[in-house]
């Protein structure tokens, strides 16, 4: 069914009788000729782009819950191509350029809202990081403006320019940056995908692989074997645990980050702001929302979930860039498992079993890249080999020294 | 100009420490002219208990512990260094001397600022920056503890169940930590005494 | 102004301390134990608020913090706080409240039209509109929804108040203080066990002050006044009171937000607004009672509807009068609040009951009291204006109509499971109570009263004792047994009704975000059935009441419509906070200027009695540049300063560097290990500088390192590695090569260091120390050390230049780090020494081509940085080995190079992109970046350090410094990165 | 989170870092390229019981090796990474 307003007004005249399932909850079959593990994001991405671009149909998307209950139904919301390397850039620039026309293409308002993205910084030198990040985009043809003290006080008065610790200097800001309701990306992706004939199961763990002579041909689930073959992985925090049982082991640690949302308010914050001298950012929901977070809680988990000295590091970085939120309440927090690098940059690419392929160690940041990483997954899964865009997350650039290490951190996960 | 010339010592508290709120809850003072040395015992070396022993008859607990002779007290830092004080003057010296080869030692005098507390609403100060539990049943006289207090690095020790307590910051952190004492104790009284 | 709905006695507030407050500018009088939310009621006040999607009036529906719908906003000014809950603000004079989410005013609603709309507003309307044209939606669309978003709206003004954090310990921490609380309180406190009790009222009693008991022949409330007592006078028991446990954490740490003061107009002096308490609990009991819940019918949002419990605890506790009441339950629980309403002489219409069955002894005092009593009958609407006027029951497939102005509804109670959720066990279904319990616990905690599903005041009694007298016992405390308290038992027969199929009008399921059940009819149809799909498509729960009086509905109707039980579709998951906390309290003290602590070197204050700007390094605060009167801007300063090194002599504080002191037999190899080049063949008494790699082979970190004894060295870092690199070398050697004879100490803070720097600085410190020590080039040479007694001071000195020019560190302990600066500054007075800053610094370093931050950023190699020679072939070190990957050798790789506009005139800005001339910039061709530039004297033009694709081969060649982002385009020529004294002449004079 | 350090006893995990894996020792000297690329970039990553690595900044600087399960942060034990006791 076609999303208008006028369907919408056609269904309240029905008393809203009219509607159907937004995606079909498809009962497994037993064989596909593509399967793709995990349907958050970027799973029920690949598999769109994988029907209307390559028109590969016959394709099962494989939830161990229900979709959306993964880090897509959990981040921040932030999407953004304010990278510095090269490599980052243009893949980020390409999801951005998708996120732009996404409603459109798949006829479902994600609420795509390009308010801009501002990073604040606090030194000459952070200044001059952010000058050559800025110069990098620009490169690249993203837009990209370094803006100093007063030009931030005069888009954002409230925040803290007269007793911080770190005063603000400036800001890098990217105007085509912004949010995107990030349930609906999911649900739209699904209801796209589904439309053109892929099945969506849910409750579904995939729990092994059946490989047969070096080629993978198929999957041992919660709901029984499943033939395929080809095997797309995109199962963001859980990365490893699912390419430990095709006998991987992959240069990834499996990290918790906390977000949190205030009680709802009339508009506060236009934009999306970073804060660069503590760990936080925020931004406000179309529902009134403030959504924010900040740092991993830099421990190994799996739970979902964090401890308070997170919560209070983030709200005391929060309180000393705009000191007016302290009277508003912390409403709910939360936590998702982040696939964290060891260079704090992605991977999309074939594995060393034939027909498996991974997309994988998104951090805290993949959620801006859902279009394109379901883009490009989709097109090395349909033709093997690599979406120009993508081509660099490959995942022998570790043994190769071909690292992509925004923040210079080094082979330590929990610092990217 | 040459050895005529004396060089005048700033203690790191002098500027900061001040009174705050009204009330006698808690009673600081700083120690002064304090001789500091980290000590930390070498590989193979295991018998730096019984050198203190016998050159100051200090028995050396195990632990987190502060154990003390005379004027001299060693409190435990970690598995294997100490933090040295005394009054005397020439610790690093004379520890060098007592324990040679066992430990290495590193002169800090100039490198830890240290305040003692006191006072009927002195643990409910510090319970709103240290997050050991100074509760008598859980922390005593001679207990001690490396640990954060408000977001910087400090050694706490307990000299008296009174309660008196001392703790150690490093030198350049003595304006934020009195920052910290001032507006946690206000609201019981903060009164600076005189420096021992 | 006069309290029209109060009784004349009873209750438990002080009618001899009147409140009086505001409300929408209206001046209200209130008494001392009130709450805003029963001073409205007593006040005759009962539309308190608007709906957020439809804009609908609402009242007060509840007692606590699961109140949906009387949301206001408390006090003004930047002391504003929206979204508060009327039920849960303490009643303090001069208090002033707003309602909020309306316009012109909460009567006359203009946003109400919305209503009209509705049929279109349903859940999930917004995904399906608002795509065309596309650009409508940021400049049209986006900016409407979000305009109608929200609730309150935020003073905008920094928070004028403090809050602070702070760290207690118990044995046993236990969270609320009703009946089963404070039983296991006493038990545990007559133990002897460390008690800490929390309450987030402010009296302690919970039920027991709302409903009519009688426990070992006294009252409830006087039983709750009694164990008070008790506890208070027991040593080792803490009462916190106004005091929420928020969340629970990992290892027995429990989270509890202290209203210090938010029950007074502002906070007294020196107290802080709210105390964020983290509680590290062995065990814990949980004791917070149990949430009656809504029914789902007709309307049933309307001002005058509230749940029963809360209806009988605003007469029993608060003393308010309601007016025509009528009462709707399916509980037993139900029928006591029109016990309590007849035994307060307020009339109750009528009492329905969907059950067939209600037991007589119920009945007969109800019906003895005259109200009509309906059983097998539901109500099916509600009708009024701003309020409840009437509401339609259906008996018997015949409608009747009732005009009252308050529904009482009881749907059954909901244990307070939040909290025992919080590490991620799920609750369990029971079927006796028609309800979600405490499933899986964490460890170390216990359930007891209501919140475990125990409804029976005796249960909650005895259960309450025995958890307190178990986690006591647990932990090696003896309790004694104490006789259980005699009480009646009661009934608690409950016979879920979860919605009236019947109704004709909205049905709310969540009140405050306007979920009704056709919402999740429609959720239903599009296949967002998982219940939480159901959440976030409908936004049901996700209000600031958390669904705490909604989900059960809501999943339950669900369950309905999927043909499963509520068990197998299940609940949502609840999370931290379990009531919303203020960001300013989590944040705590470390706020404006003390957000981080700062770090000060023994010369700060000097520094700033002669004119120093300061700069932060890390924590540190250094002195950047030193006006003099008459300079006009920084750079005039700063050039003065370099040039005053460059020609005669300036002093530097150079403390902020790490140091570190490396002793041990095995220091000599340990530094082979962690730095690329050699130290044990160093000679004692020397210097040498030091580079060190990650074990991925990048650079971490450089400095000089000098060895004063064969079994002593001091290294020194970077500003800002200098923690990292203390732990870095911990870790080398605590977890690699424990076996080493090596023992490392930090000793930044004990030794303050100023470089004296200039051709001069030999007479400088000669003057100063004047035979002391022989200073001559041959007895004390380039990278020469030295530890040395001066003016009984221990002292180090150290000859190394990071300005290319003749130069000294000096190292005092630093309570002498002051007076040894005024007295360098006086030696060198005739001299004309100069203070100089970190700019100065920096300039005179990038004149020498010597790498800093800007290159250290831990993308470098070695041999990216000019550097790669000095890695040692004959050891091994940390990083040699993934230094040789492909990548990192790439000859294509970025070089260190220096820089020089081609007009001298122009500025360079670092941060600068090198692209090739003539050709459009793109990133295909961008070959590098500027890493740092100054403004150099001595070449007289600005110039810079950048890493360029191979750098030292191009020397001559000229490129663009591209900077788009500060508009700045330069052609530079690409040049030695050594701009001063290439041959190091100067450094060995 | 409280980790039980040998020496401090039980802290708050805030006065800690961890950087991950325990499971593997740095390769001797000889050892070839791809089992130092191994130790440096492969984790096994598991869901269950984990050796760890913490340092005890905030304290007394000892580094830990703990077993901490990922799935519950519930941790069975920490001994002092450089073996022996106190
Ligand atoms: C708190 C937080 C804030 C964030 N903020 C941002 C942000 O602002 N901007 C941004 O760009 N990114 C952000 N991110 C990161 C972003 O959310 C993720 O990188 C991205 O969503 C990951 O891709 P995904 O959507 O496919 O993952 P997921 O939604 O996690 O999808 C993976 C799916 O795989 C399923 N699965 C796992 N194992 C199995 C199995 N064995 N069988 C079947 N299914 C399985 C899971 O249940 C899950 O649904 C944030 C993340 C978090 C947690
Ligand atoms: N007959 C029935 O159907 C029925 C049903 C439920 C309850 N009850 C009655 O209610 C009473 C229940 O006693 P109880 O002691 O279990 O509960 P209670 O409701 O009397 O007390 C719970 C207390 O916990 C406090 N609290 C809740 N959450 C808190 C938090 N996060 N932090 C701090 N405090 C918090 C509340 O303010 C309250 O004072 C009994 O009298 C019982 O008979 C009866
Ligand atoms: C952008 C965003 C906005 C959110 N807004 C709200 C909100 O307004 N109210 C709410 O209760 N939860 C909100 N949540 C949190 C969800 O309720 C939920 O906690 C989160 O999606 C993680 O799921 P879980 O808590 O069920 O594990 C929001 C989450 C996100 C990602
Ligand atoms: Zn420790």
């Amino acid at each position: 069914m076609r999303y208008s307003i006028f369907s919408l007004a056609r269904n309240a005249l029905g008393g809203h009788k009219g509607w159907t399932p937004t995606w079909r909850d498809a009962e497994p079959k037993q064989a596909y000729d593509i399967l793709i593990i995990g349907g958050g994001g970027h799973g029920l991405a690949t598999a769109y782009y994988l029907a209307k671009e390559h028109g590969l149909t016959n394709v099962a998307v494989l939830e161990k819950s229900w979709i959306g209950s993964g880090n897509v139904g959990r981040n921040t919301t932030i999407v953004r191509s304010n990278y510095m390397l090269p490599e980052n850039i243009r893949f980020y620039e390409w999801s951005m350029k998708l996120w732009e026309g996404l409603e459109q293409d798949f006829n479902y308002n994600a609420m795509v809202s390009q308010r801009g993205v501002l990073n604040l910084y606090h030194s000459d030198g952070q200044r001059d990081a952010f000058a050559r990040r800025g110069n990098a985009m620009r490169l690249s043809g993203v837009d990209a403006e370094l803006l100093d003290r007063e030009q931030v006080r005069r888009m954002l008065p409230f925040l803290n320019f007269d007793d911080a610790r770190f005063p603000i200097q400036g800001g890098l800001l990217q105007r085509r940056g912004g949010t995107v309701r990030h349930d609906a990306v999911a649900w739209g992706y699904a209801r796209g995908a589904s439309d053109r004939g892929v099945d969506i199961v849910q409750n579904c763990e995939v729990k092994g692989f059946v490989v047969e002579n070096g080629r993978v041909a198929g999957v041992e689930t919660s709901r029984g074997k499943i033939h395929a073959k080809k095997i797309g992985i995109a199962v963001a925090g859980n990365s490893s645990r699912v390419a430990a049982m095709a006998g991987l082991r992959l240069p990834i640690e499996s990290h918790v980050l906390q977000a949190f949302v205030s009680e709802g308010l009339k508009p506060l914050i236009p934009n999306v702001i970073t804060f660069g001298a503590g760990h936080f950012y925020i931004s406000q929901s179309d529902k009134g929302g403030l959504v924010f977070g900040g740092d991993l809680d830099g421990y190994k988990s799996y739970a979902q979930r964090g401890n308070l000295p997170v919560v209070q590091d983030v709200c005391e970085g929060g309180m000393a860039i705009m000191p007016m939120i302290g009277r508003l309440r912390l409403l709910r927090g939360w936590g998702g498992i982040m696939d964290m690098t060891m260079d704090g940059s992605p991977i999309i690419d074939k594995t060393p079993i034939e027909g498996l392929y991974l997309n994988a160690g998104w951090c805290y940041g993949g959620f801006k890249a859902t279009p394109a990483a379901g883009w490009c997954f989709a097109h090395l899964i349909a033709r093997d080999e690599p979406f120009p865009a993508a081509s660099a997350f490959r995942l022998d650039r570790f043994a190769r020294g071909a690292i992509l290490d925004e923040k210079g951190q080094g082979a330590q996960p929990n610092l990217h | 100009m040459s050895e005529a010339i004396a060089l005048e010592l700033k203690s790191p508290f002098e500027a900061s420490l001040k009174d705050a709120g009204a009330g006698d809850g808690v009673q600081v003072s700083e120690r002064r002219n304090l001789q500091m040395a980290t000590v930390i015992a070498r590989a193979g070396n295991s018998d730096i208990a019984a050198r203190l022993k016998s050159a100051f008859g200090l028995a050396l607990l195990p632990g987190p512990k502060r154990s003390a002779a005379n004027d001299l007290a060693f409190v435990a830092t970690g598995p294997r260094s100490w933090l040295a004080l005394s009054e005397a003057s020439g610790l690093t010296p004379k520890l060098r001397e007592a324990l040679g080869e066992a430990a290495a030692i590193s002169d800090q005098s100039s490198g830890y600022a240290v305040l003692r507390l006191t006072g009927p609403k002195v643990r409910a100060t510090l319970e709103k920056g240290i997050g050991v539990d100074l509760h008598p049943r859980a922390f005593q006289p001679g207990d001690a503890a490396s640990t954060s207090c408000a977001h910087l690095g400090v050694i706490i020790w307990q000299i008296d169940a009174a309660p008196i307590y001392e703790i150690a910051v490093f030198r350049s952190l003595a304006d934020s930590f009195a920052h910290w004492l001032q507006e946690s104790a206000a609201e019981f009284g903060l009164r600076v005494v005189p420096p021992r | 102004m006069t309290n029209s709905q109060r009784l004349s006695s009873g209750g438990l507030i002080d009618r001899g301390k009147p409140l009086s407050f505001r409300f929408d500018g209206k001046t209200y009088r209130g008494f001392a134990g009130d709450t805003l939310a029963s001073a409205l009621l007593a006040n005759g006040v009962k539309l308190v608020g608007r709906s957020f999607k439809y804009h609908r009036p609402r009242g007060i529906f509840t007692t606590g913090a699961e109140e949906p719908n009387a949301l206001i906003t408390l006090r003004s000014g930047a002391r504003r706080e929206p979204n508060t809950k009327a039920t849960t603000v303490e009643l303090y004079g001069g208090l002033e409240a707003t309602s909020q989410n309306c316009w012109p005013s909460l009567d006359f609603d203009l946003q109400a039209v919305n209503q009209l709309f509705a049929p279109l507003f349903v859940g999930g309307f917004y995904y399906k509109t608002f795509m065309w044209p596309a650009a409508f939606w940021e400049k049209v669309y986006e900016p409407l929804i979000r305009r109608a978003a929200g609730l309150g709206a935020a003073s905008g003004l920094p928070d004028p108040d403090r809050y602070e954090h702070a760290t207690a310990y118990c044995d046993v921490l236990i969270i609320g203080a009703g009946p089963a609380g404070l039983s296991a309180a006493l038990a545990a406190g007559r133990a002897g066990a460390r008690v800490i009790l929390c309450e987030e009222d402010f009296r302690l009693g919970g039920r027991l002050l709302a409903d009519h008991y009688q426990i070992d022949g006294e009252t409830g409330t006087q039983w709750a006044e009694q164990a008070e007592a008790e506890l208070t006078a027991l040593p080792e028991v803490r009462i916190f009171r106004r005091t929420s446990v928020f969340g629970v954490y990992d290892g027995g740490v429990y989270g509890a937000l202290e209203r210090v003061a938010d029950h007074l107009p502002q906070p007294p002096v020196h107290q802080p607004r709210q105390r964020v308490w983290q509680i590290v609990a062995r065990r814990a009991i949980t004791a917070m009672g149990a949430l009656e819940r809504p029914i789902v019918f007709g309307g049933n949002d309307r001002p005058g509807v509230m749940l029963a419990s809360a209806l009988r605890a605003y007469v029993n506790r608060f003393a308010v009068a309601p007016g025509r009441v009528a009462l709707f339950t399916t509980t037993d629980d139900g029928w006591k609040t029109a016990e309590d309403l007849i035994r307060a002489e307020i009339p109750i219409e009528i009492v329905i009951d969907p059950r067939a069955n209600v037991a007589e002894w119920l009945m007969k005092p109800i019906a003895r009291a005259g109200t009509r009593i309906l059983l097998d009958a539901v109500v099916t609407d509600t009708k009024g204006g701003r309020s409840l006027q009437a509401i339609e029951v259906l008996k018997s497939g015949s409608k009747l109509t009732f005009d009252v102005d308050t529904l009482a509804v009881s749907g059954g109670f909901n244990p307070q499971i939040g909290l025992s959720t919080h590490l991620g066990g799920r609750p369990r279904w029971s079927d006796e109570i028609g309800a979600f319990v405490p499933g899986e616990l964490p460890s170390g905690m216990a359930v007891a009263g209501a919140a475990a599903g125990q409804y029976k005041l005796a249960e909650c009694l005895a259960k309450g004792a025995a958890c307190g007298a178990v986690a006591a016992t647990d932990l090696g405390f003896s309790a004694s047994a104490q006789p259980a308290p005699r009480v009646a038992d009661e009934a608690i027969e409950v016979k879920p009704l979860w919605h009236v199929a019947q109704s004709r009008h909205k049905a709310f399921v969540d009140l405050q975000n306007d979920v009704t059940s056709k919402d999740v009819e429609i959720a239903h149809r599009e296949g967002f059935r998982a219940v939480e799909h159901l959440k976030r498509y409908t936004t049901l729960g996700m209000a600031t009441d958390q669904g705490k009086t909604s989900n059960i509905n809501g999943h339950a109707l669900m369950a309905d419509l999927v043909g499963r039980a509520v068990a197998e579709v299940g609940t949502t998951r609840t999370r931290p906070p379990h009531v919303p906390i203020a960001i300013g309290a989590l944040a705590g003290p470390h706020v404006g200027a003390h957000f981080k602590p700062t770090r000060y070197p023994a010369g700060h204050e000097w520094a700033l009695a002669n004119g120093a700007s300061m700069v932060d390094a890390g924590q540190w605060h250094r002195p950047r540049w030193f006006t003099k009167p008459g300079e006009k801007d920084w750079l005039e300063s700063v050039t003065r300063e370099a040039k005053t090194v460059r020609a005669a002599v300036g002093v530097c504080d150079v403390s902020t560097l790490g140091k570190i002191d490396i002793q041990g037999r095995d220091a000599g190899i340990f530094l082979d290990r962690v730095y690329v080049n050699m130290f044990s063949s160093l000679a004692v008494g020397k210097a040498r500088y030091g580079l060190m790699l990650r074990e991925d082979g990048f650079v971490l970190d450089d400095g000089t390192t000098a060895r004063l004894a064969s079994d002593h060295y001091v290294m020194s870092t970077t500003t800002g590695n200098a923690a990292k690199v203390m732990q870095h070398l911990e870790f080398c050697h605590q977890v690699h090569w424990p076996e080493l004879d090596v023992a490392m100490v930090s000793v930044t803070e004990q030794w303050t260091q100023y470089a004296v720097a200039g051709p001069k600085a030999r007479v400088l410190l000669q003057n100063l120390l004047g035979d002391a020590l022989d200073l001559s080039n041959e007895a004390f040479p380039y990278m020469a050390c030295v530890e040395f007694t001066w003016a009984n001071v221990p002292m180090r000195l150290f000859r190394l230049s990071f300005s290319g020019e003749l130069a000294y560190e000096i190292a005092v302990p630093a309570d002498y780090g002051e007076a040894l600066l005024r007295e360098l500054m006086r030696a060198g007075a005739s001299l004309g020494v100069a203070p100089y800053g970190t700019e100065a610094l920096g300039v005179l370093r990038i004149e020498k081509g010597h790498v800093s931050v800007g290159e250290l950023n831990g993308q470098t190699t070695a041999a990216d940085l000019g550097l790669g020679r000095m890695l040692s072939t004959k050891k091994d070190f940390i990083g040699r080995v993934l230094a040789r990957r492909p990548a990192l050798t790439d000859p294509e790789r970025p070089t260190l190079a220096g820089f020089k506009p081609v007009d001298s005139a122009q500025r360079l800005r670092s941060g600068a992109h090198f692209v090739p001339l003539g050709i459009t910039p793109s990133v295909e061709n961008g070959e590098g970046y500027m890493t740092s530039v100054a403004f150099s004297p001595h070449v007289g033009s600005w110039i810079g350090l950048g890493l360029i694709k191979r750098g030292p081969a191009r020397i001559g060649e000229r490129v663009r410094a591209y900077d788009p982002v500060r508009g700045g385009d330069v052609e530079v020529e690409i040049c030695s990165p050594v701009f001063v004294d290439p041959e190091g002449a100067r450094l060995h004079v | 989170m409280r980790i039980p350090c040998p020496f401090c006893g039980l802290r708050d995990s805030s006065e800690f870092v961890t950087i991950g894996e325990a499971s593997m020792s740095r390769p001797p000297a000889d050892a070839p390229e791809a089992q130092i690329f191994d130790y440096v970039y492969l984790r096994d990553n598991p869901a269950g019981v984990n050796q760890e690595l913490w340092y005890h900044a905030q304290g007394c600087r000892s580094w830990l090796k703990v077993a901490r399960d990922t799935r519950t942060h519930e941790i069975e034990s920490a001994v002092l990474a450089r073996g022996g006791a106190q």
